[in-house]
């Protein structure tokens, strides 16, 4: 299912012999996965494959039937292997509260971090997504677009090693949509890991594995 | 608006202008200052030493002078709210909003004033800060009437629906003070167990002086309200070319005003 | 239209049955707790017995709302209802599901209340009277006034606030009107004086709130969802 | 703005001098578009730009400052024009009951209309979307783009003469795309009129108008 | 970490003066209900002041706890929490925030409502005694409890997500004993008996649902995003 890639990387999150289910149906079965260091995994299949439960699963958020996570070489569920520190899941929801502003909301996450992101820096990522304008608004204030561009702004504010995103081209502009390849590949090049779902190809975006999942039966490609 | 008689139109139409408001209250401000300065000095020596002392409530009875018009001015003020938020409803016009607003917590402020030197009056009077008294009960529906329309308005962001919820809401509440006064008043005639120096008619002495302070109250509250309400607008305009310019001019007329 | 609109409320109420269980169970707590809070002495809880009964039903009625509204909104439906049909049907539909969900109920197990408050506890000797039709005639007349009232306070705080109290902040001071003439039928009723005027007054406010607050409660649902 | 289709057909939506603002900053300022029966528009622009906004303006849920929206020549919130009847709007949020089954949750709306949809037909519908299996299921417990697919077999149950979808392609995987523009396509000739908006390019649709909207001004495209 | 948790939730309850407002008006109006539904007497009000006051306590924890849990389970944030931290961590932030933002205030404002409820009235020529610090140490004890019992089952009912809510109408009956014990030890200052015992019990209550709570809350929110 995963094209191997065997050279020595200083991340890399390893799936062995994993097993996960949704309503007693298996998704996936005992199936082996690694993500390498600077690489860009595209997760793709139809609609209810079970990608979003595998990104789930790796989130630590989905309980395994069976299997092992491994982030460099330590299981995820084990502190030691700092895993949800280094790790950014962005999900169908984007967990933003919407009686709060933007900048609260942003900011909060960066705290949570450990280091609380400064206005400047805030204003900075909001400019480039040309949100800069409505920091003080409400979340529930905002289009449906300019809400996911918020939660975009955390992968520029957090630091982290492992993007894990699930539709994160959903509801962009095209402009957007390439800002966002953009920080895809610049993070891969940098040495972090990123896997991401989409229904649509983006152009522009080099992608190092393609992951395909399919009802009951999975397959490599 | 056809059937305004053509200067009422005129004035309507202005007064809807955050513009036209703006560069005229600068104006009217300084007489409106004048004016109360006059009118306190005045009722307050009249009040405090002109007046002569209750024969049965020594000197707290000059508590009066300031617990009367504030309990008279926090009516006053969320029927005038409650105007506003018909008008704005209405006629769609963002000016009666933001004086609704510009209004809420001022008539908050003399609610809790009232409530405040009421009670206070109530220590030597009554022997207790608070009664279950029908004026007294309903004044505190009304301080409560006036939280819920502040903690309203201000949870939104969005300021055309925070205006328009907190409108509704003002004139929901307005329909019901009337039913709340009587309710509370009946409710209170029937539990007339405990003693409240029922009071008997005012001492025409005391009367004089209460209505300058009143006057001087009504004069107040009314710059407070242009106050706040110019605050509004620079909040809500703070974009707006005419407001940007005026902001500079402003402060140059302010300074030939002043010097 | 209106009919297929209360059918779906109730049926999501159905779904919903132990939420709509809550506020019954909330009722029958509170009003349990005074014997045990203030004194077990039947002369005592039969004097505080209206008043407990009825703020116990009207924060039951409050604790309710947010099922009937909360939902629709942050799910869409809300403004999918309002397309389809006009806000006073919606309006009107979700007040009738949200009293025969909740009101109704209070109405029917109040005579349970009103035994465990000794309602028509009689001092020793005298002739038992029993004052609990006519608590539940109160209760009956009264609780539909608040969930009237009480929709407009929610349709407004929909998208300003998931916070709860906002609501009950709103509405509870508009509520004492009710409190007042409810519990008041049953005092008199216990000093054997007459209460046909509360009576009168209760139905007279609960007419008057449903002749008005549909419109705006529609209102307040357009404004939620614009 | 609009690229007016002077021919004379049976259903009509026209806007007149429409004037919508959110927060008090206008989004469109006495703007006229008209949308014919038979013809598919794609209304576009970034995020932000007010396609949201103008759909549920022409829904009648966003008030108007000033204009008027026609639905056969007769004002859209006159009760004559029908117009609620009429209209199938499909929001972001997609107005699902989360605690109800996909079947019931449909029934409802097909209700709404005035004609409850058989067991069959449901399952008709459900089958070209593969979802047969899932109708009993909670709409909770579907994934992203199953639950779009419910929404999306409102299309076929509910028989409207106006279709406003809001980014109708979303999170659906190609295969469903295909069915979707097909349908579109199906609505159109049959004289319905389509509006909707997208941030991506699709494949095979035929539309007739594309309106552009930017930011405070607007263009024709 | 936890710090940072609680930070984070108390910027989230608190992000403005008028929200921090809120629960005490609310507190305030529940309380002032009771005078208009039985009677504005001083000795009456006196004698019904503990079970009033516990009540409104009791409606404000159960009120906000939608806000703290449920709120951050639909949008997603749930999920983020237990990403970054542990699930005891998340739990008990959870917990402290909104005691520290419910509970404390009403414990800081019920003098307030004793003068309110002339709970210190005492019958002309008696002197006067003070009780309003005692009410407040039973509220001091017994709101906490509230909260950690409030959390379980808010969480459990975002966990079972089918009938949910069955959970929080578990979770209600247990309030019973605090609401009882807590009020009892005004009455029983009132009545100038001792009240010690029932401090202790509040204590003891509390201490245990210290003890076991988090846990059970945390398990129960890592299903709930399952
Ligand atoms: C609707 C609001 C109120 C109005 C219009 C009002 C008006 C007045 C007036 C006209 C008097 C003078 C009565 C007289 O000497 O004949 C008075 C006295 C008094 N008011 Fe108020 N009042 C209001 C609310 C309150 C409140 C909220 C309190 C207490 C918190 C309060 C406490 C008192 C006390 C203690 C006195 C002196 C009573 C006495 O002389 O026996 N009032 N009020
Ligand atoms: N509920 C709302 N309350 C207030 N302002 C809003 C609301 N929704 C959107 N806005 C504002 O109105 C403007 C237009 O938003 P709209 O949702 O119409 O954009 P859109 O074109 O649909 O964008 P997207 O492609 O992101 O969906 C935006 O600037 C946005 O900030
Ligand atoms: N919360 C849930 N509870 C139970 N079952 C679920 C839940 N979410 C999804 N499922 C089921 O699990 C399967 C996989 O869902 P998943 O969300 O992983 O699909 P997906 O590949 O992300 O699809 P999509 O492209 O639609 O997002 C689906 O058959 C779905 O019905
Ligand atoms: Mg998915
Ligand atoms: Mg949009």
């Amino acid at each position: 299912m995963s094209s191997k890639q065997s050279e020595p990387s200083s991340y890399n999150l390893e799936v062995k012999g994993l097993t996960i289910s949704r309503n007693e149906q298996p998704l996936l079965e005992d199936t082996d996965l690694s993500f390498n260091a600077g690489s860009i995994t595209h997760l793709f299949g139809e609609n209810g494959a079970g990608k979003t439960s595998l990104m789930r699963a790796l989130a630590g958020l989905l309980p395994l039937d069976s299997g092992q996570i491994l982030w460099n070489q330590i299981k995820n569920t084990h502190p030691e292997s700092n895993f949800n520190q280094d790790l950014l899941f962005l999900a169908h929801n984007l967990a933003m509260k919407h009686e709060l502003s933007i900048a609260e909301n942003l900011q909060f996450y960066s705290i949570l971090r450990g280091r609380k992101s400064s206005l400047e820096e805030l204003s900075k990522v909001a400019a480039e997504l040309q949100i800069e304008n409505l920091l003080e608004r409400h979340f529930s204030d905002l289009s449906a677009g300019q809400q996911h561009k918020v939660a975009l702004c955390r992968l520029v504010l957090e630091t982290v090693k492992l993007w894990v995103l699930d539709e994160p081209f959903v509801n962009l502009d095209a402009k957007t949509r390439d800002w966002l390849s953009a920080k895809m590949m610049h993070f891969a090049k940098e040495g972090g890991v990123v896997i991401f779902t989409s229904h649509q190809a983006i152009e522009g975006l080099k992608i190092h594995q393609r992951i395909s999942l399919s009802h009951s039966e999975e397959e490599a490609a | 608006m056809a059937s305004f008689s053509k200067t009422a139109g005129r004035w309507f139409h202005q007064l809807g202008s955050p513009k036209w408001f703006y560069q005229k209250s600068v104006k009217w401000l300084p007489w409106l200052w004048i004016s109360c300065l006059a009118l306190f000095a005045f009722g307050l020596y009249y009040s405090l030493w002109a007046s002569p002392v209750d024969y049965q409530q020594g000197n707290s009875v000059r508590i009066m002078y300031i617990h009367v018009p504030t309990a008279v001015l926090s009516m006053v003020a969320y029927l005038a709210m409650a105007v506003c938020a018909v008008i704005g409803m209405v006629w769609k016009m963002k000016m009666s909003f933001m004086a609704m607003r510009a209004l809420a917590p001022i008539g908050a402020a003399f609610t809790l004033i009232c409530l405040f030197t009421g009670s206070l009056w109530g220590i030597p009077t009554w022997g207790t800060w608070w009664e279950w008294d029908a004026r007294m009960t309903s004044e505190l529906v009304l301080l409560f009437l006036y939280l819920g329309f502040i903690a309203l308005h201000s949870s939104f962001s969005d300021r055309t629906k925070a205006d328009n919820a907190a409108a509704i809401l003002a004139i929901v509440g307005a329909i019901n003070i009337p039913i709340i006064y009587g309710s509370v008043k009946w409710w209170n005639t029937l539990h007339q167990a405990y003693s409240v120096t029922k009071k008997g008619a005012i001492d025409p002495q005391m009367q004089t002086p209460l209505f300058i302070m009143i006057a001087a109250f009504y004069v107040l509250f009314i710059i407070l309200v242009i106050i706040r309400l110019r605050l509004e607008i620079m909040n809500r305009e703070a974009k707006a070319k005419w407001l940007q310019q005026e902001v500079g001019l402003g402060q140059e007329s302010n300074a030939g005003a002043n010097g | 239209m209106f009919l297929t609109l209360l059918k779906r409320e109730l049926m999501l109420a159905r779904r919903n049955w132990v939420a709509v269980l809550i506020p019954l169970f909330f009722f029958v707590i509170v009003v349990s707790l005074f014997p045990f809070a203030v004194s077990p002495e039947a002369e005592f809880l039969q004097q505080i017995a209206a008043g407990v009964v009825w703020v116990a039903a009207l924060l039951a009625v409050l604790l309710s709302l947010d099922l009937f509204y909360r939902g629709d909104f942050q799910d869409g439906s809300l403004e999918q209802l309002l397309i389809m049909a006009s806000p006073i049907q919606v309006a009107l539909s979700k007040v009738t599901a949200h009293w025969l969900v909740t009101g109704l109920p209070l109405v029917l197990i109040s005579p349970l209340l009103a035994g465990l408050m000794h309602l028509n506890y009689a001092p020793n000797g005298a002739v038992e009277m029993n004052h609990t039709p006519i608590m539940m005639l109160s209760l009956l007349l009264g609780t539909p006034t608040m969930c009237l009232l009480g929709a407009i306070g929610m349709s407004l705080s929909l998208a300003a606030s998931r916070n709860g109290m906002l609501v009950a902040v709103m509405i509870l001071p508009l509520y004492v009107p009710i409190l007042i003439f409810g519990s008041s039928v049953i005092t008199a009723s216990l000093a054997n004086s007459g209460y046909n005027a509360q009576i009168a007054i209760l139905a007279a406010i609960l007419l008057f709130a449903l002749v008005l607050t549909p419109y705006t409660t529609g209102k307040a649902l357009k404004v939620a969802v614009s």
